[in-house]
């Protein structure tokens, strides 16, 4: 499954860059994240409780690693992920553009790969559970972003 | 495939059902027909800490006509709306809509309110709600609001629902002079959800134009989808055979953004919706004319 | 009175009970103490395991037990080869059979890593998801023809290759066919997998009784007594101490006879270990990734005939998925290469396949056993060519059949059943015309028009086919007369429905003359009767069947000679009907069959050497090779282009099983076969994704065909005995959904002429029609 | 609570009355706890039919209903179908003799559905039964025998057949 798409920021790209590396600020971006902890140079462990209508269920550990950074500008990531329910691997790619002093616009792709149960019986959802998810995160992001200009 | 455990409770009253909701938070669902939540709780991808059943709730469960349409309680079962004359004169999309909606067996446990509430994208009742503009009554033990259907379904699942809120009743508008409706939709099997439909309610002027026009897509985005592009090209005019082309084709390619799945590609999904509102709205149109027509069958 | 039973539409013995639910299923079984099982299974389809850690789950209450592959001991061991390769020369063939619990490796998602024993499925399920499994996931292996790339990851390092099996057969020379052709068409065909998808999931539960030191196994099997025999040799115990009991089976259509399931061999072990009894149901879920599944075959085949539509040769390549082991053998290619001949005469034939180990869950015959996907190929090649040649697709086939002198016929490659492939007997041509009468195929291009004027478009197809049936090596049967006077058949086999306690009852019924009512047939019990093979390759009428006469039939000369004694007359005036023996002309001189059971095992007196007591028969038989079942199926369908939805609107089956026992089952069976075979042409399919997720895992995405989608099949029957066995008889279980995949693809190009489809893939979705539909279009 | 709850059932004319965790699903209570096995289990997701019931005499899916529902309600399972011990319900003598059933599996579930079908509706066409019976999947027969049995059944169970 691909992830593709843009999202435009009012705030400055170091702004929203440093904010995309701390994990105060993911722990609210990521939808259903309970903790998010950094336990290396760029690798964060935490658990995600997902909310989709009716699934709301067990818990997923996930684990993600930043790679390949360019401050500003972009990065890479590795995310794996596991619960009862079955496990996700994915790869993305975030890439920030100036687009003036005040705004940025964020390009993200990323292919995600879903495996066990949750494969087998998510499909007819999928698609728009991966775009509800990413609007989610994007859209708490931006409140971030947002308050930490209001400060 | 057996459910995780959860703590149960039963209220017998609306009130006792809310003040419970309010104790327990996101961690209670609310338990109505269970035709959707039970099978996700077999394959444990729904596993609520709390299950609030509402089936003993009888004062949620009736069809009363009233001056401003009609008021189904939102515990009513599918089979028994199915089978009200009532609902057949008064809401007759809803009567029209009602067999597509999954199997008898499915049907004579599963509510009207527990489907429009879970608002699955290819259900057809939040579609039909959604054509005809009805109102629901949100309960909670701060009090009681009514929101309509296009404020109330706000994307996958997703509803004007606060925690502490559960669905009470569903209001539907009495049928206009000059109304006309028409329901269909296409599936693999009967009783699948469908990969495409369509909920029309339409109405025309004294002089045979559309003076209104709501076509609710099932299936092909995160929620029922009205397409008002293709509302909007009907609007005014006589329901020609070139206007209903233009709405169809508005409806496939400017209203939707349909998802790809394992049983339909985007580009069949709008093919469909192109076909669906072709075919359907001719139907819509005759009734506003006062023609009496069968119902569609499944096989649109 | 000498009443006909073989042949009558006789009302089933065994429906009342299943009609009142007092039929005993596997998952009915339920004793004192017992214990319930769930599996952990991979969620990967190719990756090493690591580590799996279950304390937690053995710390949760109500957890008896966890077991992982370490705790198997020696009892960890892979399973056996079910069907050793065939004596094809030059045959390639890597063996890789699956295990009781993965130890290092997982070759697919859902292979079984752990269990739980608890005392409830309920908190069994619970205790799965405390289990920690780590993973390091491997490049997974989907698609057959990536498998064998130099580059692609391979399963079974040990070959270092993906390559199960490779196979040639043939006859003629196809090149010098090819040369002297007027015509060669070639293309590639996708015929994909399916799921046999049984109402009932498969279940196991066993009791280990110490004090008989007796351990019975309750198993939805088609094949208890080689399970009974594989079971003891496993656990270090006699046949004798192993009881296995296949009760009422919900449907089996093939996948009910793969052994050993990882979940078979270990159910038992359990039971023993722990001393209580043990039982595991499979869910739904776990159906679609831990049994058996059907083939996926991709063909490149190229057929050359003559300007009037004479097949001059064929030769076909193709690749069978075998999934992550190949434990069943090479049954289903073999059939594949072997039925694609089908009642044509074909002078030269270059067959060579490939199978492929992938990341898939295991493919073993499932109804049909990949006879379909030769079907497929050689229908869809003679309709291409009757295109081309400006022909009728029927008139080509007519100019193609096998004449009745043919037979017997020997087409000189090597069967499943290790004999060469030899059609017993058939006349086809018949069957074709009635066929097309029957559908009214004269009239249809008239209707065609006249719909087509209303804006409808409707095709028609018509194709043939042959199965191969009824194959050995034995069954046996014992008959009883009890001394109640009611009659006892006891039969090695498994029955899923197929009405064996009344097909059974009504051969022994006739041969003895009394009541279908009156006998007791007992299948796929050890304890009654311990010899045999089991359910598969439509053989239990024909061959079991056979057994059954065979033991009525030395049962009744044991109650003429034993009449003759008691009742002082010759044998040959002695009569028996009605359950009773009497002296023709002394209708005094009359004894009923009870009476004469109990004389036959007295409690004083002797018994004469030479004889036995009772009045009881056991008998085999073993066919030298199996016998040809053939047919034709015709079909209407109505396509709505705009939406790619098809309607069949008629279905015709003219069918050829030799003579029927039982006309009412015969025609259940093939009408639920064509059920199956619509499900297999227009709505299932699985589908996996290119790291061999399967992601049509329920009843909500893979789509059985309800009563709406399955229509009236009207038939007639051709009897063509069989000259193999006594009652003249060739199977019929899985004749209904072998052509129906080419028929539907004939009939949807036909309703379409303007379009020039050409549907060279089965199962066909409206999804993908439509993308067909799309791709004509934009040409 | 997750602790039990008390239920009480009446199944088949007879009281019950047992103490059940909540999840327990209706359709493993009638089969473990009552032993009731004639109602089978083929999905657990609402799609086979074979696990059909009766809930106060309307047809209900019993994989997707706890068993803590039915408290204070009427079920009837296929067990109760026939009057005595020999007697079939006439839809049970009409599936013999259509041949309406195979492996039997998913037969209790088509006879549970059919029960409430024939009483709103006497005088099924043959495309009303397809629909009534296509949320019970059968892998065996075809359906068509099973349309077959319900015709026969209705035209013997009409009022105007019995004298």
């Amino acid at each position: 499954m691909t992830i593709d798409g843009e999202y435009t920021f009012r705030a400055p790209r170091e702004t929203v860059w440093e904010l995309l590396q701390d994990p105060d600020v993911l722990v609210k971006a990521l939808p259903g994240a309970k903790k998010l902890e950094r336990i290396g140079e760029d690798r964060f462990d935490g658990i995600m409780r997902v909310g989709v209508g009716p699934v709301t269920a067990a818990e997923w550990s996930v684990n993600v690693q930043l790679k390949d950074l360019v401050p500003p500008e972009s990065y890479a990531m590795q995310m794996e992920g596991k619960s009862p329910l079955g496990f996700t691997r994915g790869t993305g790619t975030v890439t920030l553009v100036a687009e003036d002093e005040a705004t940025t616009r964020m390009h993200y792709h990323g292919d995600v790969q879903l495996g066990g149960k949750i494969a087998g019986v998510g499909q007819r959802l999928l698609d728009q559970v991966a775009k509800l998810l990413a609007r989610q995160g994007l859209e708490a992001l931006n409140r971030e972003v947002e308050a930490r200009l209001a400060r | 495939m057996k459910p995780a455990p959860f703590e149960y409770h039963r209220p017998g009253t609306t009130d006792e059902a809310v003040t419970l909701l309010a104790e327990h938070g996101w961690e209670a669902k609310l338990l109505a027909g269970g035709q959707s939540l039970i099978p996700a709780m077999n394959f444990r991808l729904a596993q609520p800490g709390v299950l609030i059943d509402l089936n003993n709730v009888e004062e949620l469960a009736y069809i009363r006509d009233g001056d401003v349409g009609l008021h189904i309680g939102a515990m009513t079962r599918q089979r028994s709306a199915e089978r009200s004359e009532l609902v057949a004169a008064r809401a007759p999309l809803v009567h029209e809509a009602l067999p597509f909606v999954a199997h008898p067996q499915i049907r004579s446990r599963g509510t009207i309110g527990g489907s429009i509430a879970h608002a699955d994208p290819a259900s057809e009742l939040p579609a039909v709600t959604l054509a005809l503009e009805a109102r629901f009554r949100l309960r909670s033990p701060r009090g009681a609001r009514s929101v309509s259907a296009d404020e109330f379904f706000t994307g996958l699942f997703g509803t004007a629902l606060e925690s502490d809120e559960l669905l009470a009743e569903i209001e539907i508008p009495p049928p206009a002079d000059g109304a006309g409706w028409g329901f269909a939709e296409i599936s693999r099997r009967h009783g699948d959800y469908g990969l495409a439909g369509l909920a029309a309610a339409v109405q025309l002027d004294g002089d045979g134009k559309c003076s209104k026009a709501r076509l609710a897509l099932l299936s092909v985005g995160d929620g029922p989808v009205l397409a008002t592009s293709a509302a909007e090209t009907l609007l005014g005019a006589e329901p020609s055979e070139e206007a209903i082309r233009a709405a169809a084709n508005a409806a496939a390619h400017r209203d939707i953004d349909p998802p790809s799945d394992i049983h339909a590609s985007a580009a069949y999904r709008r093919r469909l919706v192109e076909v669906l509102t072709r075919r359907v709205l001719p139907r819509a149109f005759d009734r506003a004319r006062g023609v009496d027509l069968k119902p569609i069958t499944h096989e649109a | 009175m000498n009443r006909s039973y073989v042949g009558q539409s006789v009302p089933r013995n065994e429906d009342r009970r299943l009609l009142t639910g007092q039929a005993l299923f596997v998952d009915d079984v339920q004793l004192e103490g017992m214990l319930h099982v769930a599996f952990l299974r991979s969620d990967h389809a190719h990756a090493l395991i690591r580590g799996v850690d279950v304390s937690a789950a053995l710390a949760r209450p109500g957890v008896a037990a966890v077991y992982t592959a370490e705790d198997l001991g020696d009892y960890w061991r892979p399973g056996p080869l079910l069907v050793p390769p065939p004596p094809v020369e030059g045959l390639t063939f890597n063996e890789a059979t699956q295990v009781p619990l993965a130890k290092e490796k997982v070759f697919h998602v859902g292979e079984p890593i752990a269990l739980v024993v608890a005392e409830s499925r309920y908190v069994a399920e619970d205790a799965l998801a405390d289990i920690l499994v780590d993973f390091e996931p491997l490049g997974a292996v989907v698609d057959p023809e990536a498998a064998l790339a130099p580059d692609a990851p391979i399963l079974h390092t040990q070959f270092g290759t993906n390559l199960a099996a490779h196979v040639v057969q043939g006859h003629g020379d196809y090149e010098q066919a090819k040369a002297e052709a007027d015509l060669v068409i070639s293309r590639r065909f996708l015929y994909d997998r399916g799921a046999a998808c049984a109402l009932e999931n498969r279940a196991v539960a066993a009791r280990w009784d110490p004090k008989a030191e007796e351990l019975t196994v309750w198993d939805t099997t088609q094949a208890p007594i080689p399970i009974r025999n594989g079971l003891a040799r496993m656990l270090g115990l006699l046949e004798s101490q192993v009881h296995v009991v296949a009760p009422f089976v919900g449907g089996g259509f093939g996948p009910k006879i793969m052994m050993f399931y990882p979940e078979e061999v270990l159910i038992p072990w359990v039971a023993m270990k722990l001393g209580q009894p043990v039982k595991w149901t499979e869910d739904r879920q776990e159906n679609f990734y831990a049994t058996t599944q059907e083939r996926g075959q991709v063909h490149d085949a190229e057929i050359a005939v003559t300007q009037d539509g004479r097949i001059l040769g064929v030769r076909d390549f193709f690749l069978h998925d075998t999934g992550a082991y190949d434990s069943y053998g090479l049954t289903v290619p073999i059939n594949s290469q072997c039925t694609l001949l089908g009642p044509y005469s074909v002078p030269s034939y270059h067959s060579e396949f490939k199978a492929v180990f992938t990341n898939k869950i295991t493919v073993t015959p499932v109804r049909g056993a990949g006879r379909q996907h030769g079907v497929f190929v050689m229908e869809r090649l003679l309709d291409l060519a009757a295109r081309a040649l400006g022909m009728d697709p029927a008139e080509i086939r007519r100019r193609n059949y096998l004449g009745n002198e043919a037979f017997p016929y020997n087409h000189q490659i090597i069967f499943q059943d290790f004999s060469p492939l030899f059609y017993d007997s058939g006349d086809y041509l018949p069957a074709l015309e009635t066929a097309l009468e029957t559908i009214g195929y004269d009239s249809f291009r008239e209707e065609q028009r006249r719909m087509r004027e209303a804006g409808r478009h409707i095709g028609v197809g018509v194709v043939s086919y042959i199965e191969g049936t009824g194959i050995g090596p034995y069954e046996g049967a014992r008959v009883t007369i009890d001394p109640s006077g009611r009659v006892r058949v006891a039969t090695g086999l498994g029955t899923q429905g197929q009405g064996h306690y009344t097909a059974f009852a009504q051969v022994v019924a006739e041969v003895l003359d009394v009541d279908v009512e009156q006998v007791h047939v007992t299948t796929g019990d050890t304890r009654e009767f311990g010899w045999g093979t089991g359910t598969f390759a439509s053989r239990g009428a024909v061959v079991a069947g056979s057994a059954c006469h065979a033991a009525a039939q030395a049962v009744r000369e044991k109650i003429l000679a034993m009449a003759g004694r008691v009742l002082e007359a010759v044998e040959e005036q002695i009569e028996l009907s009605d359950g009773h023996v009497r002296v023709r002309g002394a209708p005094e001189r009359s004894l009923s069959l009870g009476e004469l059971a109990r004389m036959a095992n007295p409690l004083r007196g002797a018994v004469k050497p030479g004889t036995e007591p009772g009045l009881e028969a056991t008998a085999y038989f073993g066919p030298d090779r199996g016998s040809t079942a053939s047919g034709v199926h015709a079909m209407i369908v109505e396509v709505d282009p705009e939406t790619a939805m098809v309607e069949i609107k008629r279905y015709v089956v003219v069918h050829d099983c030799g003579r029927l026992i039982n006309p009412m089952i015969v025609e259940g069976q093939v009408q639920g076969g064509v059920a199956q075979g619509i499900g297999n042409a227009f709505y299932e399919k699985l589908i996996f994704d290119d790291s061999g997720q399967l992601l049509n895992a329920s009843f909500m995405d893979y789509l059985l065909p309800t009563a709406l989608d399955v229509p009236r099949v009207e038939m007639a029957h051709r009897e063509t005995p069989a000259p193999m066995n006594p009652l003249g008889l060739k199977g019929v279980g899985e004749a209904g959904c072998i052509p129906t995949g080419a028929a539907f693809a004939q009939a949807v190009e036909d309703a379409l002429p303007e379009y020039g489809l050409e549907i060279l893939e089965i199962p066909l979705s409206p999804n993908r029609l439509f993308s067909l539909l799309e791709d004509a279009h934009d040409h | 609570m997750t602790s039990p709850v008390e239920l009480s059932v009446r199944v088949n004319g007879a009281s019950h009355q047992r103490s059940v965790e909540p999840r327990l699903l209706l359709s493993d209570f009638l089969r473990h706890e009552l032993n009731l096995t004639g109602t089978h289990v083929g999905c657990e997701h609402g799609v086979c039919g074979a696990c059909t019931i009766l809930m106060d005499g309307e047809a209900v899916r019993s994989c997707l209903i706890f068993a803590v529902q039915a408290d204070g309600h009427e079920l009837t399972t296929v067990e109760g179908l026939a009057a005595g011990d020999d007697a079939l319900h006439p839809l049970q003598t009409a599936f013999r003799e259509a041949h309406g059933l195979q492996c039997g599996f998913c037969t209790p579930g088509f006879l549970m559905t059919l029960i409430p079908f024939l009483r709103d509706n006497p005088t099924p066409s043959d495309r009303e039964i397809r629909e009534g019976i296509s949320g019970n999947l059968c892998r065996c027969t075809g359906y068509q025998n099973i349309v077959q049995a319900v015709r026969l059944a209705a035209e013997r169970m009409a009022p105007e057949a019995t004298p």
